[in-house]
């Protein structure tokens, strides 16, 4: 009942982001970089900008719209990057054993011991600030729980019968990884992954506020955000938005993945709150 | 069974609630236990025996609920009782051991402290004297060395040894009856009967009564004087134990005595699952028509699927459920 | 024959302060903030070329010289005279003998000397350097060759000599922070600089990095009756939306403002009446690189500074706190030519340019820039549609505001948008445009023009001040039409003070750089005590 | 038990060790050097030479190979190196900063632990019911709201509407000044911790152990306190330690919002000055923090939980 509450709250609020984004050219009023237009700066909210405009005269709603393109891109792509990165380490580290697995686990700890946002800050200062190396900072920098959970997991499975019998078939390794034992553990990692996405969203932000996020000409909410924080007393708009945007996001994606939780992985509601 | 029973189970009725729908998950059982004798309650998993028995002692927790019927306990109904003083029963006068042992302990508590718990909750002992007690309670269930052992923490018990604390923590306040549901289950078989042998004696030294809950028909006979026989939520057949083994009644029953490989010899109960007897039990919320046993019994005529059989006195003492009764 | 000339430490107190008319109050507490970093570097004043550690240094340290805001030039600040030999190299110092530092100890020609031979310490890369390296024989001691800057020698305890390598003006450059004058023997102790003393009005009391620094009054101050306040607490504050929120919390008494804040602050009927405003020694401008083919063509670079509305984005975007760039110089610069007109907006003329540079169909070029609020992202953002009409495509390359300097510095960049100071002395700035110059000091834009050389060589050598500046705007002028850079804007400099703050300093080199000799809090102040 | 804290401690020093080859490596292909990042802000003027003689004198003019021995070199007597900046040595800034870096993190975990925990332990008592709605909403809600924005939301509540607290700065170290940046920065661990509260009381009140106590005739009260609350603790304290690991990361954004003269300021600014020795011995010192909280929880969750002790 509440399981649902959850699923369909956060489905609801993270499919108007996803078609926000996709219809973005469709939706849109203007467009978010080229009609920077300084005759309608800061204009407030109203029937010719729904969510007014920006400093340089842009429409805020169509660079939300836009923007969140970018921040479905950032929690997608960086996500999956995690997730690839968590599932591999992990699973091979559980199957093959060994060294291997000691290096995997190591390599687990020390992701763990540095805070993630000082590992993204300090890839994005190696890299230059952009979408590309964001996606590289925040993919590169989350992975440690997907490993933990997919090691575990397939550690427990490894000595299953079907596992076994499927060595004895004379399988690959891989393809047992992949076909045997990647299915049965791929709820609680569905869940990491939802949980994170929201995570990435916000960590965009908080680059983009250590001047270190997104730069143009992609209107990232992050970047739209922090650009806007002086002007909170004065045109509260440019921020509320985009800050608005962020929240629903992540607010949809945190219930979302709480829902699958229920769902998919019922036992570990304690361990990966 | 004398007219003064300890224990007198009426029509007692728990439901499944889902949502708002209450399903009956066990229905119209009723059975009597006299003091100090041990009783013995035996069916398939899901049958609802263990929650029986949570009922007795008021621990139904959702989705399950009382539906109906009466449970008197010396005489006095207990369904109803508020939780205040339902708490003074439970463990006092009534106590339960369960099947996992190895879950069923605080694994964050010596288990001392954990058998001491009940003088304090119950005698109104110091944690001192019941501390003294605790060792004194582990002695009696034959823990060696019971002066070191109390400070022990489960995980450092093998897996009999924490039965040992469960049965005297149950019999710390000897309690008038004893719920003890498939005590040895979870156990190796070597361990099984030394427990089962200490449930009985030490019952038997107190003169607490027993309902001993288990799917296996084997132990139930050893153990118990009187057998019921659940199935679906059902009491289908009860009866003296010697009767059950020599002519079951009930077709279910029939089919439950004669997985048996060899009676008295209980070698390896995982074995004497009920393989013989074709199907599943039925979902609560799936119970058939008429008797619940008709999808599953081979003696099954129309009128099984027709009409709920009434209970039958049988001739030579004991209840049976069936329009087929032997 | 000495060319001599005196030039006069006693100005008045009337001709400095913006509120002349009332009397200073003595005591209370300056809360005083630094805007521009986190923090400050240390609390060595010589370690650092950046104007954030010039704040608490005004308060702790004297140099040489001063910069007299209300006349915009320097003065003498810790030499009563000085005087000029005829080839305008050698100058004579005399040095004034009430000036004590902060442990009660008189200064001597020694500490000036051997502060200045110490910022030339070549393993340490003092900023300082940059300026001592103007006197004869530093670069001997920088390079490891010399113990001593031969051009620098002390005649009695009151008075020394200095000799230049070229005929400069030492006002323009021995005024910075970075040239302080150190106790010489205490500041060779090793733990001076948890406690460092100076010649300051303000003595040095703690400084918790990161948070701020307290100061106390220095009641052996050589100008009497001076400072007013008994202390200055600075706080290193980098966020403008945190400064905001203090100031207007009345945390703190003054705020260097940005363009959005100067709106709301001009809009406010109570904090509109603590603006103070200053045109800056800043000239904001997008570097264009000749290097990259387009940009060779100064026709092309003309049509960019006609193709962009500098006005329509200095008054919506900048909100007005800009000046708008008639050439290199700045307003407030001795050489300002107040004949010379921008660049008009005329994209029907940017497009003809472009045509007959060859590029009728414009072209696309990258622009490096930084989140700088007054002069990066967003106002390239701006500029992409204006520039687009006439065909050009801008591609925006973004940046760390720290890594500006150095990708400019090696010429990695076909356009940049900064913020380089003009000022205050405009031959060392003018420089910049001399072909000797090389990219990585700061001709950026590897400018050349032998006619602009001949003019600069020419005003360095003349000792008429009247015919420098001729020389020099002539310079400008040149530049100017060359447009080696879009002219963008000079700065506005805004501070917001509390009501109860005064003696503030129009200062047009550095609005946040204020003399705390000079300012002090009425009774309103929460910390006026 | 010192055995346990001697393994643990032994196990810090390989991940120490393999974090601070990381962070040289990661620092060595830095674009931009410390020298170039001081004309940025377009007043300083500086030519080649000077910046080369600057880059000679940090060593920045040697071999990759070279710099990381004279770097391990350092490391091994416990040397961090010295700051291109402020020309100190590392331990001495870092010193300066680490007591407010952990009065904040200290501060901010407080306030998490001490609303969240009981509020996740309310909610689990009554799920579904009108607690547990609101405080799972009120968590989620928190979790999802960018920092700095939450912080700059109550600088301008509390400090600049309602005047109750300063909006900035350190002050003299006072509770004052500390209130908002934690809160700030407690708000995500806090609904993290009512939610993993929640999550592990309601795990347990299902425990075998729970219904034995039950059983017993223990009144809700005596079970919460006799066993549930101290099995859900070991669940929650490790929540808590490595809830302080992404603290000190989140308080890089919280210390310079509020202008908090923590390690945090310190690396974002060594970061964008280049300065990589401070940025090196920031990042190790932070690493460091995490992993003796780390071990201070294992070892409290040891003094809890016999099992983690004898394992």
């Amino acid at each position: 009942m509440k399981l649902r509450a959850n699923l369909v709250i956060g489905g609801a609020l993270f499919a108007t982001v996803v078609v926000a984004g996709a219809l973005a050219p469709f939706l849109a009023h203007t467009d978010p970089v080229m009609d920077a237009n300084l005759m309608n700066a800061e204009v407030a909210p109203g029937s010719e900008f729904w969510f007014g405009t920006d400093a340089q005269g842009r429409d805020i709603y169509s660079r939300v719209l836009y923007g969140a393109r970018i921040s479905l891109t950032v929690g997608i792509v960086s996500q999956l990057i995690n997730t690839v990165i968590g599932v591999c380490l992990g699973l091979s580290a559980a199957y093959w054993g060994g060294w291997w697995d000691d290096f995997v686990n190591g390599l687990t700890n020390l992701m763990l011991a540095i805070p993630s946002l000082i590992f993204a800050l300090a890839i994005m200062a190696i890299l230059t600030p952009g979408l590309t190396s964001l996606l590289i900072a925040l993919g590169l920098t989350n992975w440690s729980y997907t490993c933990r959970l997919s090691r575990a997991s397939a550690l427990s499975l490894k000595s299953q019968g079907y596992v076994q019998a499927a060595k004895v078939l004379g399988y690959g390794d891989i393809r047992i990884m992949l076909t045997q034992i990647l299915p049965n553990i791929l709820g609680p990692i569905i869940v990491i992954g939802t949980l994170g996405m929201g995570g990435a969203v916000l960590a965009e932000a908080s680059l983009s506020f250590l001047g270190l996020g997104i730069r143009p000409p992609f209107p990232s909410w992050g970047s739209m955000l922090s650009d806007a924080r002086d002007q909170i007393t004065t045109a509260p708009w440019i921020s509320i938005f985009p800050g608005l945007a962020i929240f629903m996001t992540v607010l949809g994606l945190n219930l979302l993945g709480d829902g699958l939780r229920d769902i998919l992985d019922p036992q570990s509601r304690a361990r990966t709150a | 069974m004398s007219g003064e029973a300890l224990l007198q189970v009426e029509n007692l009725r728990l439901d499944l609630v889902v949502g708002s729908r209450r399903f009956g998950a066990v229905k119209d059982v009723s059975f009597s236990i006299g003091r100090g004798e041990t009783f013995g309650l035996v069916g398939e998993s899901g049958c609802g025996k263990s929650i029986t028995a949570l009922a007795l002692i008021g621990l139904l927790r959702r989705p399950l609920a009382f539906g109906g019927g009466r449970i008197l306990f010396k005489g006095r109904e207990i369904q109803d009782l508020p939780g205040s003083e339902m708490r003074k029963l439970r463990g006092n006068a009534i106590s339960m051991i369960f099947q996992e042992p190895m879950t069923a302990l605080n694994p964050l508590s010596p288990v001392g402290r954990q058998i001491a718990e009940m003088f304090v909750l119950h005698k109104g002992a110091t944690w001192h004297e019941a501390e003294r007690k605790a060792v004194e309670a582990l002695a009696d269930v034959r823990v060696p060395a019971p002066d070191r052992r109390v400070k022990d923490y489960p995980h450092q018990l093998s897996g009999g040894m924490r039965q040992r604390v469960m049965i005297a923590i149950a019999l710390a306040c000897r309690p008038d009856l004893l719920l003890a549901d498939e005590p040895t289950t979870a156990l190796d078989v070597t361990v099984q009967a030394e427990i089962l042998e200490l449930i009985r004696d030490l019952s038997a030294a107190q003169g607490t009564a027993v309902l001993m809950i288990s799917h296996d028909l084997g132990l139930i006979a050893n153990m118990c004087a009187r057998v019921g026989v659940m199935y679906a939520g059902r009491l289908v057949e009860e009866r003296a134990a010697q009767e059950v083994f020599r002519a079951p009644s009930h077709p279910y029953t029939g089919g439950l005595v004669a997985s048996l490989p060899l009676l008295g010899a209980r070698a390896s109960h995982g074995r004497s699952r009920l393989k013989e007897i074709s199907g599943v039990v039925p979902a609560v919320t799936a119970f058939p028509e008429g008797c619940r046993f008709n999808p599953r019994c081979q003696a099954r005529t129309d009128i099984c699927i027709a009409e709920d059989p009434e209970e039958t006195a049988l001739p030579r003492g004991g209840r049976v459920r069936c329009h087929h009764h032997a | 024959m000495l060319n001599k000339w005196f030039l006069s430490t006693a100005l008045t107190l009337a001709a400095l302060t913006v509120q002349a008319q009332e009397q200073p109050r003595r005591g209370g507490t300056i809360r005083f903030t630094a805007p521009y970093a986190t923090s400050f570097t240390s609390n060595d004043s010589h370690v650092s070329p950046q104007i954030q550690d010039e704040i608490y240094t005004y308060a702790l340290h004297r140099s040489l010289y001063r910069w007299n805001a209300a006349e915009n030039k320097p003065e003498l600040e810790l030499a009563t005279a000085v005087s000029k030999s005829a080839d305008g190299l050698t100058w004579t110092y005399k040095l004034r003998d009430d000036a004590l530092f902060h442990n009660g100890r008189k200064m001597t020609a020694d500490d000036i000397i051997w502060s200045y031979t110490r910022i030339m310490d070549g393993s340490k890369s003092y900023p300082g350097a940059r300026h001592i390296r103007r006197i004869k024989g530093a670069v001997d001691v920088e390079k490891g060759q010399a113990k001593e800057i031969s051009g620098l020698k002390k005649i009695d305890d009151q008075t020394f000599e200095m000799t230049l390598v070229e005929k400069a003006d030492p006002g323009f450059f021995l005024y910075y922070g970075q040239t302080a004058v150190y106790p010489a023997k205490e500041a060779q102790e090793p733990d001076f600089f948890n406690k460092p003393i100076g010649l300051g009005p303000f003595k040095f009391v703690e400084h918790v990095p990161g948070s701020r620094m307290v100061l106390e009054r220095w009641e052996k101050y050589f100008k009497p009756g001076k400072p007013y306040a008994d202390k200055v607490v600075i706080s290193p504050m980098g966020e403008a939306a945190s400064r905001d929120i203090a100031f207007r919390n009345k945390e703190i008494d003054v705020s260097i403002l940005g363009p959005t804040q100067y709106v709301a602050y001009r809009a406010d009927p109570n904090l509109s009446k603590g603006i103070l405003e200053v045109a800056e020694v800043f000239t904001r401008n997008m570097g264009m690189n000749p290097a990259f083919k387009p940009f060779s063509d100064k026709r092309v670079r003309q049509a960019i500074n006609h193709a962009i509305d500098s006005d329509l984005i200095i008054k919506r975007l900048v909100r007005d706190k800009a000046y708008r760039a008639t050439g290199w110089l700045p307003l407030s610069s001795p050489a300002y030519d107040k004949e010379m007109k921008p660049y008009a907006f005329d994209p029907e003329k940017a497009k003809k340019l472009l045509t007959e540079a060859g590029y009728p169909d414009g072209f696309e070029f990258e622009w490096t820039a930084t989140p700088n609020e007054s002069w990066g992202v967003p106002i390239v953002e701006a500029v992409i549609p204006m520039l687009a009409k006439v065909g050009v495509k801008v591609k925006i390359k973004p940046i760390e505001g720290s890594a500006l300097g150095g990708t400019v510095q090696k010429g990695d960049f076909q356009a940049y948008i900064w913020s380089n100071t003009s000022g205050p002395d405009p031959l060392t700035i003018l420089k910049c445009y001399h072909s000797a110059t090389p990219q990585s000091a700061c001709n950026y834009t590897t400018y050349k023009n032998p006619a602009v050389d001949k003019l600069i060589d020419e005003a360095g050598n003349t000792d008429d001040p009247a015919k420098r500046i001729e020389l020099l705007k002539k310079a400008n002028a040149i530049i100017y039409d060359d447009a080696p850079v879009w002219f963008f804007n000079y700065n506005k400099a805004v501070m917001a003070y509390q009501p109860w703050l005064k003696g503030l300093q129009p200062n047009a080199t550095e609005l946040a750089l204020q003399q705390y000799d000079e300012l002090w809090v009425d009774a309103s102040s929460p910390a006026a005590k | 038990m010192l055995q346990f804290v001697f393994r643990r401690l032994l196990q810090a020093i390989p991940i120490l060790l393999a974090v601070a080859g990381l962070i040289f490596l990661l620092f060595s292909v830095i674009p931009g050097n410390f020298a170039s990042t001081q004309i940025s802000d377009g007043r300083a003027v500086m030519d080649a030479e000077a910046v080369e003689r600057m880059n000679r004198q940090f060593g920045l003019d040697q071999p990759l190979a070279t710099r990381f021995a004279t770097y391990v070199g350092k490391l091994a007597t416990l040397d961090l190196g010295t700051s291109f900046r402020t020309r100190q040595p590392v331990w001495h800034l870092i010193g300066e900063r680490l007591w407010p870096t952990m009065q904040l993190a200290f501060a901010s975990m407080m306030f998490a632990i001490l609303i969240g925990v009981p509020l996740g332990f309310l909610a689990a008592l009554r799920p579904g019911g009108i607690v547990d709605t609101v405080s799972m909403v009120t968590a989620v809600s928190g979790l999802s709201l960018p920092k700095f924005w939450l912080g700059l939301m109550l600088m301008y509540l509390f400090a600049l509407q309602l005047g109750w607290l300063p909006s900035f700065g350190y002050g003299d170290g006072a509770l004052r000044n500390l209130i908002l940046p934690s809160i700030a920065l407690g708000v995500a661990p806090l609904a993290l911790l009512a939610r993993t509260t929640r999550a592990a009381v309601l795990e347990i009140m299902n425990a075998d152990f729970v219904r034995t106590a039950r059983a017993k005739g223990m009144s809700e009260r005596r079970v919460v306190q006799w066993h549930l609350a101290r099995n859900a603790l070991v669940i929650v304290l490790t929540t808590v330690g490595l809830q302080f690991g992404s603290v000190i990361g989140q308080a890089v954004v919280i210390e310079k919002l509020f202008a908090w003269p923590g390690l945090g300021s310190l690396l974002v600014d060594s970061v964008s000055l280049r300065d990589i020795p401070v940025v090196q011995g920031c990042i190790l010192v932070i690493v460091l923090f995490f992993l003796v909280v780390n071990m201070l929880v294992d070892v409290l969750a040891a003094i809890i939980d016999p099992r983690i002790r004898y394992s």
